[in-house]
């Protein structure tokens, strides 16, 4: 083991309905991803205020994750179209920042996609680890 | 139209009707097929294993030439066009393969990366030409002919690559023959192999092969099998006994009245 | 054995196949045109990757009997494209020093007037380093 | 200050495998606010309920964290828990330490490490917890079923047998669905029509029980409890209460050239028609797209051959919009297309059918009048070639076929081939086979009976391809077990043809906003525990829109989903979701833009008065949440530009308090 070893905090908002039973059911089936990825139950994506994903930055997290229902399936039947129109504008506002884009990520996930809850956070773990710990946005006052 | 043509090697020599006819049609359906300079065999078969290249160079520059003048890629050969267009899927579809051919063309100044477009001259008569603007042209209908239309393997397979037509109930060369005025003639072997190259060394196992498919054909009652292949060609008539092979070609040529 | 099992990985890399996707339905088999003519037949061929036995197929004549018609590789239901692993233990087995099977020298007594050009590069390539 | 206790469950070895439970228990103590930790095997069970029912009196605790199973587990079970401890059920926060940890983690260091963090953010967002109570809302009672096959029809039956009013919306002009087009059924070959008729009749003349035929849903409103569904009744351009299903002016319609759908295309019908005897309801229609006076204005036989005078030229459409407090999804299946499979020849050859199309040959009242004979030139087959799972069991890559086993082709296959062995002794029958699947009460007896007493010939291997030559049909394939090719000459094929769900189900699914798996199944609440209830509540699966099933089991899943609308129905009053927006009314300036994103129109505006600081009144404009209608999204909280609007159970505090937890 290295000592030294970049552990990155990922933070994930993961929708009752589609994703987070996406992530039950990917450990139903045993699918393995980094305990990297720690996860926040909220009923829908559109519960999501940007203000969430900045404030876990500004906290010392390196990649945030939202996942919500396949557009078109939402429980709720149109939040997602939200958090989809929503996030367009933090993305833009974090382009602005000079955040870099690959630390937040929107991902469809549905109920039945255990597989696919488990290759993507395999996916933003290595994004994130190859990006490096988030230095820009972090409070220092929030460091222990 | 102006398309680049890859003849291969075969139509310069043993199959030079089906070459010949195909000009000449070609000609008449106002289609120009420039001839690429300097081109060189296909190789024949398509080595399917990731990391042959230096096989499949040849292939890229001709796909790659025809690039450079920003035409299509026209074969008329079953076998140089089934080379060529998995060749380019290859390209396309795995970047090793992309990054390593490209390396090794680097001193040709060649960098190609699948943006031809390759095409059989069926789908060229079909897509480019249309079936509807050949009908017009035919000036000697091929009426009351019987035609069995055989197909083989390396026209249609692998399908997720040649993309040409229903793999497993093709018609691209029966609808060409009914807009010839001839009578297309449904027959069940018409996708199964003749045999191939195995003719050179296991002789009698091709022969078995290409009987089925002859004795099939001539249940149907057919007067004449076409087929694109030089390689059918050859095993088919080997073991015909009565039937008459033909290149498509030939009949195409014929109805257009540019035959002599 | 070590050799073996690189020659299996080595299989696996170059065909771009996984056997372990194959069901055993035997489809492949169940279409193949050279059956008879094949002592290791095409669903064999991904048992006999799957489970690492590679040295009968290394020897087996069989690699010269499939024509490359791909309607094995169309067919399975499984996408494992059996013609594909053929074709590799074939390719793997000529670049062996002297194994080819065709060479230039003696090709005469094939030919005949009418043999096109395409049987023999097709011949060359396949029986051929 | 809460006062709270954390309970980590050890799942057997389930959690405790991977997480280190007692050191989990052990670092959650020195959270702020916990009095009380511990760790047991199994907190699910009674005594586990119990432990924590007795640290909620002896530590007098005001909230509860669980670190177990995901909360879509037994978020419940505690709650109830907690209720009967005498704590509000909504002090309890669940730390998913199993599903999301222990599972999909291998190491004990690391999988202990993220449960002590899930712990401490569960602990930080119950910090900030408040009781809750829900609202109620009243149902209406009346059931819909949407689909009329012998799914849908059980569940009516079941449901109006209990004394509530059901509905059944079925798109064919009768009901009985893929049922009514069997021969046999396996494996007791039963007569289907025999056994699903009188079922018929019975829904139909039920007064419970009223019938939409040749009808589609529309448009689906509300929630559980309070659904309003527009339904389309399709012009037949025969009126319903005026035909008597005589069928004179069937026989008497001069345009008899139309494909007959209830055969399968294999014989003809014409431009007004029943789609077969026993049609429930038995009424004529008028296939617009083959009457020659609709379409051209001339003919009118039927109309002047009509004693009762039903036809009616000029019906329209009507839509209906109707009151349910449960919806049943009964939309069944179809088999797969067969045009990506032609290397079975199905397109090339008339004598290769499916199995459904074998069904109808085999069928007294089918195409051929129940003679087994084969389509292209109606002579007798001496050789029959069945070919299992075509277009099952494929990979998707393959982009053909279906992944699944659609689970009813062995045992229906078996029951082909011994049939056609038992009526006609001279004809040879082999069948393909991969794997015969027989899992049900029996099924392999039947399977060996087809082997040994009929001499139905099973050959282990897959067809290859079947190539049509002359008037056979020649059939490639491989024998596994004998290491060899075969090739047959033969006079039919019968393909296995895989199924798929009907293709409304994927429109219903969005107005449902019911979820569905990758291969537009329906996705059921809990796969093991709540087969029969979609996670939509109020929605219930009956049939094989959920998954493949045979007709025993589509039955007994018809009467399980009809036992769960009983259960709703019953019940005078729903206790909701208490996890409902809220305004600070204080806080809100009008704005609107709440009431604009949300999707079920809860939100609403009324002018409040309120004294200002310098003791003037004035009266401002203020969102007001209805809580009965309010599903609890939160779309409204994050439109709110003032910050006024929050979700309960979900407030921006609890889940900034998970956030900083997490990142700590």
């Amino acid at each position: 083991m290295q000592v030294n070893e970049f552990k990155p905090k990922i933070v994930a908002f993961c929708c009752n309905w589609c994703s987070y039973a996406g992530a039950d059911l990917a450990g139903n089936n045993r699918l393995n991803y980094p305990a990297d990825v720690k996860i926040i139950r909220v009923p829908c994506s559109c519960r999501v205020n940007p203000t969430f994903i900045l404030r876990a930055f500004q906290r010392g997290a390196d990649g945030v994750i939202l996942c919500g229902c396949h557009p078109g399936d939402c429980h709720y039947t149109s939040g997602n179209y939200y958090t989809r129109r929503r996030m367009a504008l933090l993305f833009s506002m974090l382009d602005y920042l000079g955040i870099e884009r690959e630390r937040t990520r929107v991902e469809w996930v549905s109920a039945a996609e255990g597989a696919k809850f488990s290759t993507t956070m395999n996916e933003f773990v290595e994004t994130i680890k190859n990006l490096g710990e988030n230095k820009r946005l972090e409070d220092l006052r929030c460091k222990k | 139209m102006k398309v680049s043509y890859f003849p291969g090697c075969t139509l310069k020599t043993k199959a030079k009707d089906l070459e010949e006819y195909a000009l000449k049609s070609a000609k008449a359906l106002g289609v120009e097929m420039e001839e690429i300079e300097n081109w060189q065999c296909c190789g024949g078969a398509f080595t399917t294993s990731s990391d042959e290249i230096a096989t499949k160079l040849s292939s890229v520059r001709a796909l790659n030439s025809a690039r450079q003048k920003g035409q299509s890629l026209v074969s008329v050969c079953s076998a140089c066009h089934n080379v060529l267009k998995q060749t380019n899927h290859a390209i396309k579809s795995n970047l090793e393969f992309s990054q390593k051919t490209n390396n090794y063309l680097k001193s040709e100044n060649i960098e190609y990366n699948g943006e031809t477009e390759v095409l059989h001259f069926l789908e060229l008569l079909r897509d480019k030409v249309g079936y509807d603007e050949i009908k017009a042209k035919v000036v000697n209908p091929l009426k009351d002919l019987k035609v069995c239309c055989y197909y083989g393997c390396l026209l249609l397979r692998p399908s997720k690559v040649m993309q040409m037509d229903d793999a497993e109930n093709p018609s691209i060369l029966e609808d060409l023959v009914r807009a010839l005025g001839a009578e297309p003639k449904y027959f069940g072997f018409r996708n199964e192999c003749c045999g191939g190259y195995t003719i050179m060394d296991q002789k009698g196992d091709a022969k078995g092969k290409s009987k089925l498919i002859l004795d099939s054909a001539k249940k149907a009652g057919v007067d004449v099998i076409v087929t694109a292949c030089p390689l059918c060609l050859y095993n088919l008539k080997k073991n015909q006994d009565g039937v008459k092979v033909v290149y498509f070609t030939e009949l195409l040529a014929e109805a257009l009245g540019v035959k002599e | 054995m070590e050799k073996l099992e690189n020659i299996q990985k080595e299989i696996i890399r170059i065909s771009g196949v996984n056997p372990k996707k194959c069901m055993q339905c035997g489809k492949c088999s169940g279409t193949c045109p050279a059956y008879d003519q094949m002592e290791y037949h095409p669903h064999q061929f991904v048992s006999m990757l799957k489970s690492g036995d590679i040295e009968p197929l290394l020897k087996s004549e069989s690699i010269y009997a499939c024509l490359t018609c791909f309607a094995c590789v169309d067919r399975c239901p499984r996408g494992v494209e059996p013609a594909k692993i053929i074709d590799a233990v074939r390719v793997i087995v000529q670049r062996e020093q002297g194994k080819s099977r065709l060479k230039a020298d003696g090709i005469e007594k094939y030919l005949d007037e009418e043999i096109p050009g395409q049987a023999l590069v097709t011949a060359m390539r396949k029986y051929n380093k | 200050m809460q006062r709270i206790g954390v309970f980590v469950c050890w799942c057997g070895t389930n959690i405790a495998g991977t997480v280190d439970v007692s050191k989990v228990s052990e670092a959650l103590k020195n959270e702020p606010g916990v009095v009380y930790s511990t760790d047991y095997q199994y907190m699910c069970s009674q005594a586990g309920q119990d432990l924590i029912k007795n640290a909620v009196k002896e530590h007098n605790l005001t909230g509860i964290v669980v670190c177990s199973c995901s909360p879509r587990m037994h978020e419940n079970t505690f709650r109830k828990t907690a209720s009967a401890a005498g704590l509000n059920p909504y002090m309890v926060e669940i730390a998913n330490i199993r599903e999301q940890c222990s599972w999909v983690h291998k190491d004990i260091e690391v999988g202990t490490e993220k449960a002590i963090i899930l712990g401490r953010a569960a602990i930080a967002k119950l910090h900030l917890n408040a009781p809750l109570t829900a609202g109620e809302s009243p149902v209406t009672k009346r059931a819909l079923v949407i689909g009329g096959g012998i799914a849908g029809i059980q569940t009516a039956l079941d449901i109006a047998e209990a004394g509530f009013p059901v509905d059944i919306v079925e798109k064919q002009p009768t009901i009985g669905g893929k049922m009514a087009q069997l021969d046999k059924t396996f494996p007791t070959l039963d007569c289907a029509a025999c056994i699903l008729t009188p079922k018929m009749v019975e829904a139909g003349s039920h007064e419970k029980i009223n019938i939409y035929a040749y009808s589609q849903v529309e448009e689906v409103n509300g929630f559980v409890g309070n659904f309003e569904v527009k339904i389309r009744k399709k012009a037949r351009f025969v009126k319903e209460d005026l035909c008597t299903g005589c069928g004179i002016c069937t026989e008497k319609c001069p345009q008899k050239k139309v494909p007959n759908e209830f055969n399968l295309g294999m014989d003809n019908r014409s431009a007004i028609y029943i789609p077969f005897a026993q049609a429930v309801p038995k009424i004529a229609t008028i296939d617009p797209n083959a009457c020659a006076k609709l379409k051209t204005g001339k003919c009118g036989l039927c109309e002047r051959v009509c004693t009762a005078k039903a036809i009616d030229y000029t019906q329209q459409d009507q839509i209906i919009t109707e009151k349910y407090g449960a919806i049943v999804v009964a939309t069944g299946f179809n088999p797969i297309s067969m045009d990506k499979f032609d290397e079975f020849a199905y397109n090339q050859s008339k004598d290769v059918v499916t199995s459904l199309e074998y069904e109808r040959i085999m069928n007294a009242a089918g195409p051929t009048a129940g003679k087994l004979l084969r389509p292209s030139d109606g002579k007798h087959p001496h050789k029959i070639v069945f070919i299992q799972c075509v277009g099952s069991r494929c990979e998707n890559c393959a982009e053909k076929g279906k992944e699944y086993c659609s689970k009813i082709c062995c045992m229906y296959t078996a029951k082909h081939a011994m049939l056609t062995r038992d009526k006609y002794p001279d004809t040879d029958v082999t069948v393909f086979y991969i794997d015969v699947r027989t899992p049900g009460k029996a099924f392999d007896e039947f399977y060996r009976r087809a082997v040994e007493d009929y001499g139905v010939n099973y050959v282990k291997g897959m067809v290859g391809k079947v190539i049509p030559d002359g008037d056979k049909l020649i059939v490639r394939g491989s024998s596994l077990l004998d290491n060899k090719q075969l090739t047959i000459e033969a006079d039919m094929v019968v393909l296995a043809a895989a199924i798929e769900p009907d293709k409304t189900a994927r429109s219903l699914a969005t107005m449902l906003t019911a979820s569905m798996d990758t291969n537009d199944f329906f996705t059921e609440a809990h796969p093991k525990l709540r087969p029969v209830e979609s996670p939509t509540a109020g929605v219930f699966l009956s049939g094989t829109c959920q998954g493949p099933k045979d007709i025993p089991e589509t039955v007994s899943q018809a009467g399980a989903a009809a036992a769960k609308v009983i259960g709703l129905l019953a019940k005078d009053k729903l206790t909701g979701n208490p996890c409902v927006a809220e305004p600070n009314q204080l806080m809100c300036n009008g704005c609107s833009s709440c009431e604009r994103v949300c999707p079920y129109g809860a939100i609403t505006y009324e002018d409040k008065e309120y004294r200002m600081p310098d003791r003037t009144t004035q009266m401002r404009r203020v969102a007001s949440v209805n809580p009965a209608v309010c599903q609890g999204c939160g779309a409204c909280t994050v439109a709110c530009p003032s910050g006024a609007m929050d979700l309960k159970g979900f407030t921006n505090k609890q889940i900034m308090a998970e956030v900083d937890a997490i990142c700590k």
